[in-house]
């Protein structure tokens, strides 16, 4: 069910709006690729963009981010935490990244709320742009069901009539919060949805389900069972040859939240800040401890480790998948190591 | 004084290893030495068989200091020897590069090694708690500079983005609007810095010497990127690929090693005051202003007035760049490729360094590796100038009554004055006068 | 599994933020190690259960991982036991009495104590392992009648490197434990037991599997020979407790270092079940 | 007490040392926290009384190994920096030609004059107890040393290769673009300056870890269709290639 039908011009003049009381990101073209990028206008954002080369996270997790500030002072000392309250938009996330943010908020809810995280995000205002098909060659999120997003998002535009010539694009619009509700009626933009749009919803759902091609065959349903059972499988050392250990992988996909914490101080000693920066549990140290043992030393057992986080682990954790099938690690491998390959290498060993 | 010995190991505030060794016995010059104790590096050898787009950024590794400018004089070379024609927005970013390698290296010069000889301490140290303000302009005006090196090329030493061809990166237009905004306010600082030049004692010391720089033809632009060799006792311009022409590397017979010389005199000088010398009426108005303020006037044959034309340079290198991020900003910066070579073949570029002409040779075999290389560095030219200088100061250091700390003093300004790079000396410079 | 919560160890609204406590006095054990008494700024207990660990830090170095190795009945303050191992404890090492470091937990699960009220305990510690069990062995020596009958097994490489020296010589004379020592290396002045720990198993007495609880806690190469020995003696699985050790970063269960297959040790640890532990392949390696 | 620094230089181009100078911004500030009582390139006075001594550039003469081993015996702490003296930078080049015949090249009859030895990082002659390769080394890394110094921390070099930078900086793969990047193999630290700049990383900081290079050996054969020879090439561009770990 479609909440209000839109076009695109009345969007970007919604978000021109916005920009007033928000900083502004969204994907912006840099010769071939795009890139999530602040804006100072909407007219900068091009939302006919196939995919953003990283996800939005390191606006919500940057790389690096101080935690606290310290001052030592008479044999003791005193810390100040750092939040980030900034408002933020972020303009045209796929149903890849929605899910994958929603897996953030999960992760840094539970148990231990982690507000260096929780004030960013709910300072954050997201606007998804649903996908009709795939972005790019390779992705895999219509196995993983990344691409459909029911939640996460602030309201979520589905491109109902497409122009190609980058005129004005019809969005059936579905509002995911009260304030994604607000965003778009207390400027009464665009017209509530006739029956003739709700047909036009349909129709593109359906074609949309035909439109992402299996690249898991066999179901990713029983991937965790497969990995289950793959434990021993010689393909993560025949396949570890190759990885680098550049980690490559881990940062750039748009669920991994590792991180490592250190402390920087100045020159002057006494002052300094507590930081995080993101690391990844394909890097050669990430299981390592004092005096040298590591407890993942082999590449091999650190590509199954990944594997598992993405494919299983996360899953049984948290509730939510650990991949969302964007496809932004097999693109980030200079090894040309594919998730997906494994997957469907494994399924036929058995 | 009828009897000295000097002997500085090494002379410092220099950059690379040089030592001066004097010895006078009643009255008589029996040694008068700078010796070169740089390792020699062999670049011109083992660039043989590296690849063609490798030569830049190999032989900017010559220099720390003036590595823009063999990145510049390398990547001419190599276009030259690969018929690469760059474009126009190219041409500007690399004269706005050089031109700020140019401000940075006068600047670490004047204020870093020179300026203390003047104030009368060791280093620019002491100068931080007694002439903090003196101090802290200087490292604004350093930073500025290498800030611009860092836009264009990444970072100053060895730059990143200067390939043969043109760049792999272009800076943002706000980034060179910010840059612009900067060297107009720096026109305080080289203000101030005239103004303390003027009350510095500079030696009077004269000796009738050619000086070769680049100039470029007709009314074009005070020569620091390209031109033909001119000199004062040559003004016919020489191109080039002809520089062996006016560069004549000889062995001498009380040296082992060999002397640049030209085809004029048996040694010349070559940097901030040749350029001046040659180029005068092509500065900047506001250049030529300081020059007048600093009492500057082509030919001055006193080579302690380099650090005076250096001075003069700084201005002009500001004002040029600021008219070259105006030009940029006109014609809207845009990302070109790098032009890719049509042929292999031989080439030669050359470039003003900060402290004078330099010139890179390649020979390149039809694989596209590099087959032969020469490079010709501008200390390597200036040693037997300064050598010259040397002895025909000692006569009247030895008539002053100074004493043997003082005469030893003067020597190494003197030295220093030239700014001599001696690492630079990859070819040719290991020099021991016997 | 367990997921505790309690955020009310974190100050203010960040996780991060260590409190700071004072050192109230250092003792020497070993070469390496050292026994640092704290107090929590303003005072009061820690609240900690006994295996659980707190994040010690030193602002502008680091912070580190270290068990509690006090009883929590030991109010007024608590105690750790640091080996220098690198940056952070090195630094801890330069300490004195009179200093500061920061303070962030009790974190982890540890030991369930109310789950061994009523049984009898045995307790088998290698090298500095126990560190985190002496927290355990003053609860039960505190409350004594709680428990029955209490086995205490600890085995160090040499004399030198035996922790607790006092603790050592006071559990020996103690009619309350059953307690036994060994070194690998004895030197002169040894009289003990040689040998690997699980020689000292010899020394116990038959044990009621049903009623036993085990905890183990050593280096890995330990841990699998002496569960052998436990379920040698039909202690069921369950009744195995063992603490986990991994690189660690947040302690909250967010940064990953400590994920061990599927669990983080740092949340649903460092004290595990041996059952629940089987099915980890990283955990026993 | 201050500590007492030293900055020196052998066969190099003194980049290395330049580079301190280029820490405008803190470079008052560490002449607060330090006294450098020795830096031939910037001041005349000279002590031999030194705590840490920074030598960039490699060995590759008699009187270099003379003077690095003189350096060692006057610093109570001796750090390399700048590829010159981690990996002996460049300046190895030489080394896989025929000696004679690359001294005549240069130096024609005079070669006599110029005693060479192949070029070695200073480690191969001195015990060194700290390392900031990069060329030039990286200014901040610089800068962090002290830092840690002054702390009594000990420094650690980055163990992660540059791809994380270029992760963390969000900027595109350079291999996206068809580039052959050394990024994967090299050590980070360097703020993945080259690819930031549209270069590809030319692995100025070293060899991250031994496996790396053995994948990229398979990799670039087999992935990429690159010849081995074109790659050692690459690597040997900065000392940073060791014969005996490729594939
Ligand atoms: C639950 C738990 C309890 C522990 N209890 C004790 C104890 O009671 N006494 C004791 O001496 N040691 C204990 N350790 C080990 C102790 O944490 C490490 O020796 C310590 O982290 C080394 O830190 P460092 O900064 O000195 O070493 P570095 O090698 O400089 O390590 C840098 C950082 O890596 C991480 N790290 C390194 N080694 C370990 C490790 N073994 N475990 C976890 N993180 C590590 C830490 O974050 C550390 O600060 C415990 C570890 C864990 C996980
Ligand atoms: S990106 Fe590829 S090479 Fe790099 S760590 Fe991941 S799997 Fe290995
Ligand atoms: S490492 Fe590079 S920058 Fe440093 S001295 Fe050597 S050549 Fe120069
Ligand atoms: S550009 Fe180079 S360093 Fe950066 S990610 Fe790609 S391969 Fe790695």
């Amino acid at each position: 069910m479609l909440d209000r039908v839109l076009s695109r011009k009345r969007l970007l003049e919604l978000v021109d709006e916005l920009a007033h009381a928000r900083r502004i990101v969204g994907p912006v073209k840099q010769n071939d690729h795009y890139f999530y990028e602040p804006v100072d206008r909407a007219d900068r954002l091009d939302l006919d963009f196939s995919y953003c080369v990283y996800g939005p996270k390191a606006f919500l997790l940057p790389p690096t981010q101080t935690l606290f500030r310290f001052k030592q002072h008479a044999g003791t000392f005193e810390t100040t935490p750092e939040h980030n309250d900034e408002p933020l938009g972020i303009i045209g996330v796929h149903p890849c990244d929605v899910n994958a943010i929603r897996l953030l908020d999960h992760a840094f809810a539970n148990t231990h709320p982690d507000e260096h995280y929780l004030t960013r995000r709910r300072q954050t205002f997201i606007v998804g742009i649903d996908c009709p098909g795939p972005c790019t060659e390779g992705v895999f999120c219509g196995d993983m069901h990344g691409n459909e997003a029911t939640t996460g998002f602030d309201v979520m535009c589905y491109p109902l009539s497409r122009d190609d010539t980058g005129g004005d694009v019809r969005y059936g619009v579905v509002f995911g919060t009260d304030a994604g509700r607000e965003f778009i009626l207390y400027a009464q933009a665009g017209d509530p949805p006739s029956v003739e749009d709700e047909r036009a919803f349909e129709r593109y759902q359906i074609e949309k389900q035909a439109a992402f091609p299996q690249q898991i065959p066999y179901g990713v349903d029983t991937l965790p069972d497969l990995l289950e059972r793959s434990y021993d499988s010689l393909l993560w050392q025949a396949t570890a040859r190759r990885c680098y250990s550049c980690g490559s992988c881990n940062l750039s996909c748009p669920t991994c939240y590792c991180f490592n914490m250190f402390d920087e101080q100045e020159l002057a000693l006494g002052t300094g800040e507590r930081k995080r920066e993101w690391d990844g549990c394909q890097l050669r140290s990430f299981a390592e401890v004092a005096g040298g043992h590591n407890f993942r030393e082999a590449p091999a057992s650190r590509l199954r480790h990944r594997i598992y986080r993405k494919a299983k682990w996360v899953k049984e954790r948290e509730g939510i998948a650990g991949c969302v099938g964007c496809a932004r690690c097999d693109r980030a491998c200079t090894a040309k190591i594919s998730s997906v390959e494994i997957y469907n290498q494994l399924a036929e060993e058995r | 004084m009828k009897n000295v010995t000097i002997d500085v190991k090494h002379v410092t505030r220099v950059e690379g290893h040089g030592n001066i060794a004097v010895n006078v016995a009643d009255g008589e010059i029996t040694k008068l030495e700078l010796q070169i104790v740089e390792s020699p590096r062999y670049f011109e050898a083992f660039l043989r068989g590296r690849r063609w787009y490798e030569a830049p950024h190999i032989s900017c590794r010559v220099c720390g200091i003036c590595s823009v400018a063999h990145t510049t004089a390398s990547v001419k070379a190599v276009e030259a020897a690969t018929g690469i024609e760059v474009t126009e927005q190219t041409l500007l970013l690399r004269k706005l590069i050089l031109n700020a390698e140019q401000l940075q290296s006068h600047v670490l010069h004047l204020y870093f090694l020179a300026v203390p000889d003047y104030l009368g301490v060791g280093s620019v140290i002491p100068l931080a708690s007694t002439h903090g303000d003196v101090v802290k302009r200087a490292l604004r005006m350093k930073k500025l500079a290498n800030d611009i090196c860092a836009a264009i090329g990444g970072r100053h030493i060895h730059p990143i983005a200067v390939h043969v061809g043109g760049f792999t990166h272009f800076p943002k237009p706000d980034e060179l609007v910010g840059l612009k905004h900067r060297l107009e306010e720096s026109r305080k600082d080289l203000f101030e810095t005239a103004k303390l030049f003027t009350t510095l004692a500079v030696p009077d010391f004269t000796r009738e010497t050619e000086f070769l720089s680049l100039q470029c033809g007709g009314n074009g632009e005070y020569a620091f990127y390209d031109g033909d060799l001119v000199s004062t006792k040559q003004s016919e311009p020489t191109k080039v690929e002809d520089y062996r022409t006016r560069v004549l590397e000889s062995v001498v017979p009380h040296s082992t090693a060999k002397h640049s010389r030209s085809p004029h005199s048996p040694a010349y000088m070559v940097g901030a005051l040749a350029r001046f010398n040659n180029n005068a009426d092509r500065l900047h108005p506001v250049a030529k202003e300081v020059a007048e303020m600093l009492g500057l006037r082509p030919v001055c044959q006193n080579p302690f007035h380099n650090n005076t034309a250096q001075l003069v340079e700084c201005v002009h290198c500001t004002e040029h760049s600021i008219e070259l991020i105006d030009q940029l900003l006109t014609r809207g910066l845009k990302e070109e490729p790098p032009v890719k070579p049509d042929r292999f073949g031989k080439g030669a570029g050359t470039t003003e360094a900060p402290r004078g002409i330099l010139f890179h040779e390649y020979e390149i075999d039809g694989d596209g590796k590099i087959e032969g290389a020469n490079l010709v560095i501008p200390t390597a030219q200036n040693l037997a100038n300064i050598e010259a200088d040397m002895r025909a100061m000692m006569p009247e250091l030895l008539d002053s009554g100074m004493s043997k700390e003082q005469m030893t003093l003067r020597l190494e300004m003197l030295v220093r004055a030239y700014d001599p790079c001696i690492s630079c000396s990859v070819h040719l410079l290991d020099i021991e006068w016997d | 599994m367990p997921l505790i919560e309690r955020t009310s160890m974190y100050r203010g609204d960040s996780l991060y933020e260590p409190r700071p406590a004072e050192i109230t006095a250092v003792e020497k054990l070993t070469a390496d190690e050292n026994l640092y008494t704290i107090r929590l700024d303003g005072g009061g207990p820690l609240g900690h259960d006994p295996g659980q660990f707190v994040q010690v830090s030193l602002v502008g170095i680091g912070e580190c991982p270290i068990s509690i190795c006090s009883s929590p009945t030991r109010l007024e303050h608590f105690q750790l036991c640091i080996r220098r191992a690198g940056e952070v404890t090195e630094h801890i090492h330069r300490l004195d009495a009179g200093d500061t470091v920061g303070i962030r937990g009790p974190l982890g699960h540890g030991f369930q104590v109310h789950e061994l009220h009523g049984k009898d305990v045995l307790i088998v510690a290698g090298g500095l392992g126990i560190a985190p069990v002496r927290s355990l062995i003053q609860y039960i020596l505190d409350e004594r009648s709680r428990f029955g009958a209490f086995h205490l097994l600890y085995g160090a490489r040499s004399p030198a490197e035996m922790l607790f020296q006092t603790d050592v010589i006071r559990w020996r004379e103690n009619k309350d434990v059953n307690f036994h020592t060994t070194v690998d290396r004895p030197d002169e002045q040894w009289r003990g037991h040689t040998g690997v720990v699980t020689t000292l198993f010899q020394e116990l007495p038959k044990l009621d599997p049903h009623e036993t609880m085990a905890i183990i806690v050593g280096p890995p190469v330990m841990f699998k020979f002496v569960v052998l020995e436990v379920l040698g003696r039909r202690i069921p699985q369950k009744n195995v407790y063992c603490s986990l050790e991994r690189r660690m970063k947040c302690g909250v269960g967010k940064c990953g270092h400590c994920q061990a297959n599927n669990v983080y040790v740092c949340l649903e640890g460092p004290v595990f079940r041996y059952g629940e532990l089987k099915a980890l392949r990283e955990a026993i390696g | 007490m201050r500590p007492r620094i030293a900055i020196f230089s052998l066969t190099s181009c003194e980049g290395c040392s330049l580079a301190i100078l280029e820490l405008e911004d803190q470079l008052l500030s560490i002449l607060d926290a330090v006294e450098i009582v020795n830096f031939r390139e910037g001041m005349t006075e000279r002590s031999w009384d030194i705590d840490i001594g920074f030598v960039d550039g490699a060995v590759s003469t008699p009187e270099d190994k003379r003077e690095v081993e003189h350096f060692r015996e006057c610093c109570t702490k001796l750090v390399a920096i700048g590829a010159c003296a981690c990996l002996g930078g460049l300046n190895t080049l030489k080394n896989y030609q025929d000696e004679d015949e690359y001294r005549a090249y240069v130096y024609g009859d005079c070669a006599k004059y110029f005693p060479t030895t192949p070029a070695q990082p200073i480690s191969a002659v001195v015990n060194v107890d700290h390392e900031l390769p990069g060329c030039p080394m990286v200014k901040e890394e610089f800068l962090k040393f002290v830092t840690f110094a002054l702390a009594g921390r000990t420094f650690k070099l980055p163990e992660d290769p540059v791809c994380v930078e270029c992760k963390k900086k969000g900027i595109l793969c350079l291999y996206e673009k068809g580039i052959i990047c050394l990024g994967p193999i090299t050590r980070g630290g360097c703020n993945a300056i080259c690819p930031s700049y549209g270069a590809k990383c030319e692995g100025c900081r070293g060899i991250v870890a031994e496996d790396a290079l053995k994948a990229a050996g398979v990799n670039l054969r087999e992935q990429y269709d690159v010849d081995l020879a074109d790659v050692l090439a690459d690597v040997r561009m900065f000392g940073a290639y060791q014969e005996k770990t490729l594939p």
